[in-house]
């Protein structure tokens, strides 16, 4: 357990100051955290890769399986680029690759492994052991599943647009490390 | 005809044509070739917020509010029509209890206030899609398995059979082999299981062949079942669903019974009881209607048994019989008999043998189909 | 039943000329795009995002605790833009929903932990049940229930909903008092 | 919020004997009678898209099958449709003076399925032209129609023919006033024109062939494993009736669904009791009677715990929302009799004298004003109501019946904002009223549970409220009378919440 918090944002990166950070988290370049998102290291570190998008009241938790408590050198949680964590949803996901969309409200139990391009409808909450394939689709009260042809298209315009303008009325946290 | 069309859709009332089955009805109008909508035969009800099977009734009154509450959904959501002072055409089954045909009728009348009402009966108008006057019509449908001959129009009703394998059967026998296999399913809750069995049912399952069923039910099979499915519920389990259970699920239809009843047997039972002269004829005629036999490979299981039931000597008076065969109707099985009522609903029939709510306010009761349609299906 | 006094601590809110009561506790980026039309009630912790675009409500809207209302994005081919979100008088809005809603009809009463998809247009007179999550660009039509996820049309509102829905926010105003200092 | 989210405590009788909350009643001005959804008649008002909003004309949306032209839901996961623009690379990427198409195609938001994943091709508009399938039975299933259509007809006319014969003597009455002119025809000796139905019967019908072929099982069917993800959900096929497809790469695009609104209409006297207005926009109603404006409001204020045989205080919040001073009585149950005991004629429901102090006269002035409205619909048959049901509620205390009543003023929008505590001297018992203000009053009532009941049950009572109601539309047929004001009264029943127990 790291008690004391250790904040790496890599120049690039807009992370509101009323965005709550704890323990040891990595923010990658072109990242955006809205305010009032939560970035919960408790078991061990976090690193958020480029391009994500984190709005407010969205959770991400690196917490370890209970059967896993006991093992020693506790992984880090790597978070891959361009994934949106939309507002209210609650990732504890132990491994998140690239491009993926979690929708609000949705819940990602700590056993579950995310690819890339999946998207995690609202509301949807999945907890057991699972290995997403790529472009799954999650979607409905049952959590029913689709495979797409192709990933979510990338936010990248929504981000220039918050890149602009959030600065305008919030305070933004200094990056302090170079890319 | 593009006059007569047009003649058509300005003055013809819109006959409306219900069939309602005891898991999902089916409704749309005269002279369409496919219902506008097939919704489960359910209503959520006010006061509870539970969804309740319309078949589920605890007495007469209780039925009449499923009713009156179903119907209101049919019409105003569905069919988007005022009931009032229109013609309705029913499907029915034989079997059907006098209680639910006359409270249908009482909540047409009274309640919906409808014109007329003309109940057809699902055997005999399935075969109008055919434009056959003779068949062996069997209808698997959610809670039974009934097979009725129908003979130059006109149903042969001492030589029904009728067993109660259905959807409703498969879905016991789904659950049943589940918890078999130790998947946990009895932690779940029944309404989100009714579901699920037919889901699994649905889209997991088939109708295997006779070697292969009888090879896997041996001991020592040297045949490796299907491959199995991991069913996901939700996002936080998952069931098993072994191959096993996805080829046998369909078996019960097929075993016989201590008296050698199934559904195989059932069909030959009913040819046995009809004269010897139309016993050829309805063995080439069969018609297969009901949701459940959509089941893939069901037909040509069906096909399979029956030969080699043929052979059994119990049968042996049926040397003639050389050739069994299988019609298809141009519709999905499960609205068969809603497309033959919506034939019927476009003739004159409607308006000649329908009962009109001036009738029933006199008779106070709805009269059988029997005696009400035979003139006019012996005429086609 | 009777509505009961909702009290709260007079140091805890901020009231505005026009009567609008709002928790210091809340979250309100952008203060200056945010237009509260009188007698709207905030409560902690709700989150309005008035840093996307403008918002703006009607009278007598109640906003619980949680709550976020987030002006929805559309992507155009050149870019992307926040589209100003409106609500009608008389709202309700229960804790934990979001709302990324485009418009918000009046008289509408949206229950708690729900999800109004983004760009979703809710008319008059409609009742989102509690955790409803609605698909984005859903349009309730007026005098509708919808519930589930996602959310479809379980029912009707009843035909005197705008009647309820004022005497309802009118009353949870006014029973929403200051606790007595003893 | 009673009427939205919480549970209904308060619940009145309706004329046909079920317990409803008010938000559910309506109450017909013209029979003076409370009147809810089930004993009215629903009537399909006007067509409308849930989603894009539009009305519809009825012709229209019946030859369109009730469909909406424009919208879509997807065939996955029965949500709606949106339409996404994208743009294609120019059809010959050589020349590079193409320049980029631009194209559009169908995708669901909840889902994300969309007509690339079926591979529809994307259209250039983005109004419609998404390609429409038909049932592959279509010429099949018309020939049978019109074969049954012309025999069935043909047996008509010859049954017509037989019973003319006979009835030949009997005719000279529709003779005389020409109403047949085939009779006439057929007396001065010309042939009858055939009819034009009939021709179709030219082509007899080949009945279907039955085949000994069936389909097999594909053999890969036993060594493949199956991915769920492929294969439709019930719900997914029963959407297409006509297609029923089996795997996802056949769900396409389904028109959505319109919807319409209802206005209701009493049975007995064939007024509207609520007619909504055309647009879907609109929450507006042309005609709207609804319980709720004028039947006084009931909600409980507080209830002292409830144990058996011993009395309980219960403040009740009576609210008039009408324009008129009214005077509320509370009666026992036994002063309004059920009115289902005396098994009479089922077309009538009122029999009793007592329970109309204003006679038939409003329903005798409603059938002269009904008749121009008849007239507008000239199919429509008068519609008979259905003998009420005995109410079954039980009740499970007894309740004090207060030998005063009490007046309730009228509504006054502009009092809601005026916050001075202007009293109003009503002489009222400060044993039964406890608190008023504007249109309201709380009153104070004693009940008792009762003994037979077991802990934790419901303790419900009921007693009757009788109200002076104003009726407002006499006034507006002759001007020089006084508005009409009758009594009238109206079960009512509250539950109030579990017995609890003794406290000793």
């Amino acid at each position: 357990m790291t008690s004391r918090n250790n904040i790496k944002i890599i120049a690039g990166a807009i992370v509101c100051h009323e965005a709550k950070l704890r323990g040891d988290v990595t923010i990658g370049a072109g990242t955006i955290m809205h305010p009032c998102a939560f970035v919960n290291a408790e078991a061990g570190p976090i690193i958020i890769g480029e391009k994500c998008l984190v709005e407010e009241q969205s959770k991400i938790t690196h917490r370890v399986p209970f059967d896993r408590v006991e093992q020693k050198n506790v992984p880090v949680l790597i978070i891959g680029s361009n994934n949106v964590f939309e507002v209210g949803c609650n990732v504890e996901a132990c491994r998140i690759g690239d491009n993926n969309i979690f929708e609000s409200k949705c819940f990602v139990g700590n056993k579950v492994t995310v690819t890339n391009g999946c998207i995690i409808g609202a509301g949807c909450y999945i907890t057991e052991e699972q290995v997403l394939p790529e472009n799954t689709i999650i979607y409905g009260e049952n959590c029913l599943q689709r495979e797409a042809l192709c990933g979510p298209g990338q936010q990248t315009l929504q981000m220039d647009t918050l890149s602009k303008m959030l600065p305008n009325y919030h305070r933004i946290r200094k990056p302090n490390l170079k890319s | 005809m593009p006059i007569y069309e047009g003649y058509g859709t300005i003055t013809d009332k819109l006959t409306f044509i219900i069939d309602i089955g005891a898991a999902y009805t089916k409704i749309g109008f005269s002279a369409e070739f496919a219902p506008r909508a097939i919704v489960a035969s359910e209503v959520r009800c006010k006061n509870t917020n539970q969804v309740r099977n319309i078949y589920d009734y605890k007495d007469k009154e209780d039925l009449y509010d499923l009713l009156v509450e179903f119907i209101h959904l049919l019409y105003f959501k569905y069919a988007l029509i005022s009931p009032k002072d229109r013609a309705v055409v029913i499907v029915e089954s034989l079997l059907c209890p006098t209680l639910f045909r006359e409270t249908l009728a009482k909540v047409l009348f009274y309640h919906y206030e409808v014109a007329s009402l003309l109940v057809v009966p699902s055997h005999l108008v399935s075969l109008a899609t055919l434009a056959i006057d003779t068949g062996l019509v069997l209808d698997i449908g959610y809670t039974e398995a009934v097979a009725i001959p129908i003979c130059h129009g006109s149903p042969v009703l001492h030589a029904w059979q009728a067993l109660p394998l259905g959807s409703q059967a498969i879905h016991s026998h789904v659950k049943t082999l589940l918890s078999a296999d130790n998947t946990g399913i009895q932690n779940i809750s029944e309404s989100v299981l009714e579901d699920i069995k037919e889901d699994i049912k649905v889209r997991c399952c088939f109708v295997t062949k006779r070697e292969r069923a009888e090879k896997l039910r041996s001991v020592s099979s040297d045949i490796a079942p299907c491959p199995s499915v991991v069913y996901p519920l939700g996002g936080t389990k998952s069931l098993n669903v072994s191959g096993k259970l996805r080829e046998m699920m369909y078996e019960i239809f097929f075993d016989e019974d201590l008296d050698h009843l199934c559904i195989s047997t059932m069909i030959l039972n009913v040819i046995a009881s009809v004269d010897v002269e139309s016993r050829t004829l309805l063995a080439e005629n069969i018609v297969l209607i009901g949701g459940t036999c959509m089941a893939p490979g069901f037909k040509a299981r069906l096909k399979a048994e029956l030969y080699r039931q043929l052979k059994n000597e119990r049968y042996s008076k049926f040397k003639n019989i050389k050739t069994i065969k299988f019609h298809t109707p141009p519709a999905k099985e499960n609205y068969t008999a809603w497309l033959g009522a919506a034939i019927y609903g476009a003739t004159e029939i409607v308006s000649m043998k329908a009962l009109s709510k001036d009738q029933y306010f006199k008779e106070k009761r709805l009269p059988d189909w029997w005696s009400n349609l035979k003139d006019v299906v012996r005429s086609i | 039943m009777e509505m009961r006094d909702v009290t709260y601590n007079k140091n805890d809110y901020v009231e505005t000329a026009s009567g609008n009561k709002v928790s210091k506790q809340t979250v309100l980026c952008g203060s200056q795009n945010i237009v509260l039309q009188g007698r709207v009630i905030v409560q902690p912790e709700a989150i309005i995002r008035g840093d996307l675009a403008n918002v703006k409500t009607g009278r007598y809207c109640i906003i619980s605790k949680e709550a976020v209302i987030r002006p929805p994005y559309k992507k155009f081919s050149k870019g992307v833009a926040f589209f100003p979100l409106t609500m009608g008088d008389n709202v309700y809005v229960g804790e934990k929903s979001i709302i990324n809603a485009a418009v918000v009809g009046s008289y509408v009463y949206i229950g708690k932990n729900c999800v109004i998809g983004r760009r979703c247009i809710l008319k008059d007179c409609c009742i989102i049940e509690d955790n409803t999550i609605l698909a984005p660009e859903t349009v309730v039509p007026p005098f509708t229930r919808y519930s589930g996820n996602p959310g479809v049309q379980i029912g009707q509102a009843p035909e005197c909903q705008m009647d309820f829905m004022v005497d309802f926010t009118r009353s949870y105003y006014q029973h929403f008092v200051p606790a007595k200092l003893i | 919020m009673a009427y939205i989210i919480e549970q209904e405590v308060v619940k009145y009788v309706c004329t046909c004997g079920l317990l409803k909350p008010i938000s559910k009643l309506y109450f017909c001005r013209y029979c003076l009678e409370v009147r809810c959804g089930f004993c009215v008649c629903h009537e399909v008002d006007s067509h409308f898209c849930e989603k894009c909003l539009e009305n519809m004309p009825s012709a229209e949306a019946r030859l369109k099958k009730n469909r909406c032209g424009n919208c879509l839901i997807c065939p996955s996961c029965l949500l709606h449709l949106s339409v996404r623009a994208a743009t294609v690379g120019p059809k010959n990427p050589e020349d590079p003076k193409a320049t980029p198409r631009k194209v559009v195609y169908l995708h669901c938001l909840m889902c994300r399925w969309s007509s690339r994943d079926v591979g529809i091709p994307d259209q250039i508009a983005a109004t419609g032209g998404w390609p429409e399938r038909e049932n592959v039975y279509n010429v099949r299933l018309s020939e049978i129609i019109e074969w049954y259509k012309s025999v069935v007809l043909l047996e008509k006319q010859q049954k017509l023919e037989k019973d003319k014969k006979k009835q030949r003597k009997y005719m000279s009455f529709t003779d005389k006033t020409g109403l047949t002119a085939e009779m006439i025809r057929k007396r001065i000796g010309l042939t009858e024109p055939p009819n034009p139905l009939l021709k179709t019967k030219a082509k007899p019908l080949e009945g279907a062939i039955a085949k000994e072929d069936v389909e097999e099982l594909p053999d890969n069917i036993f060594t493949q494993p199956i991915k769920l993800n492929e294969i439709t959900t019930v719900q997914q096929r029963l959407l297409q009736p006509e297609w029923q497809p089996v795997t996802v790469d056949k769900l396409f695009p389904i028109h959505k669904h319109l919807s319409v609104k209802q206005s209701l209409r009493c049975r007995s006297c064939e007024h509207n009791v609520s007619k909504p207005e055309f647009n879907p926009n609109s929450v507006r109603f042309k005609i709207q009677l609804f319980a709720y404006y004028h039947i006084p409001e009931i909600r409980i204020v507080t209830v002292e715990p409830l144990r058996a045989g011993q009395p309980a205080e219960l403040l009740l919040k009576f609210i008039n929302p009408t324009q008129h001073q009214t005077v509320v009585t509370i009666l026992d149950l036994s002063s309004m009799p059920e009115l289902i005991q005396d098994d009479k004629c089922s077309a009538d429901t009122s029999t009793d004298d007592e329970l109309k102090p204003i006679e038939k006269e409003p329903l005798s002035l409603s059938l002269t004003q009904s008749a121009s409205l008849l007239h507008t619909t000239l199919s429509r048959q008068p519609s008979f109501t259905i003998k009420p049901r005995q109410t079954k509620q039980q009740v499970g205390a007894d309740i004090e019946i207060p030998a005063a009543n009490f007046v309730l003023p009228p509504r006054d929008d502009a009092a809601e904002f005026d916050d001075s505590g202007e009293n109003y001297n009503f002489n009222d018992d400060p044993r039964l009223v406890k608190w008023r203000k504007s249109n309201k009053a709380v009153i104070k009532l004693q009940i008792t549970p009762s003994t037979d009941l077991n802990l934790g049950d419901q303790v419900v009572v009921g007693f009757v409220m009788q109200h002076i109601y104003t009726n407002t539309i006499a006034t507006s047929v002759e001007k020089d009378k006084e508005p009409q004001k009758c009594q009238h009264k109206i079960r009512v029943f509250l539950s109030l919440g579990n017995l609890l127990g003794s406290s000793e």
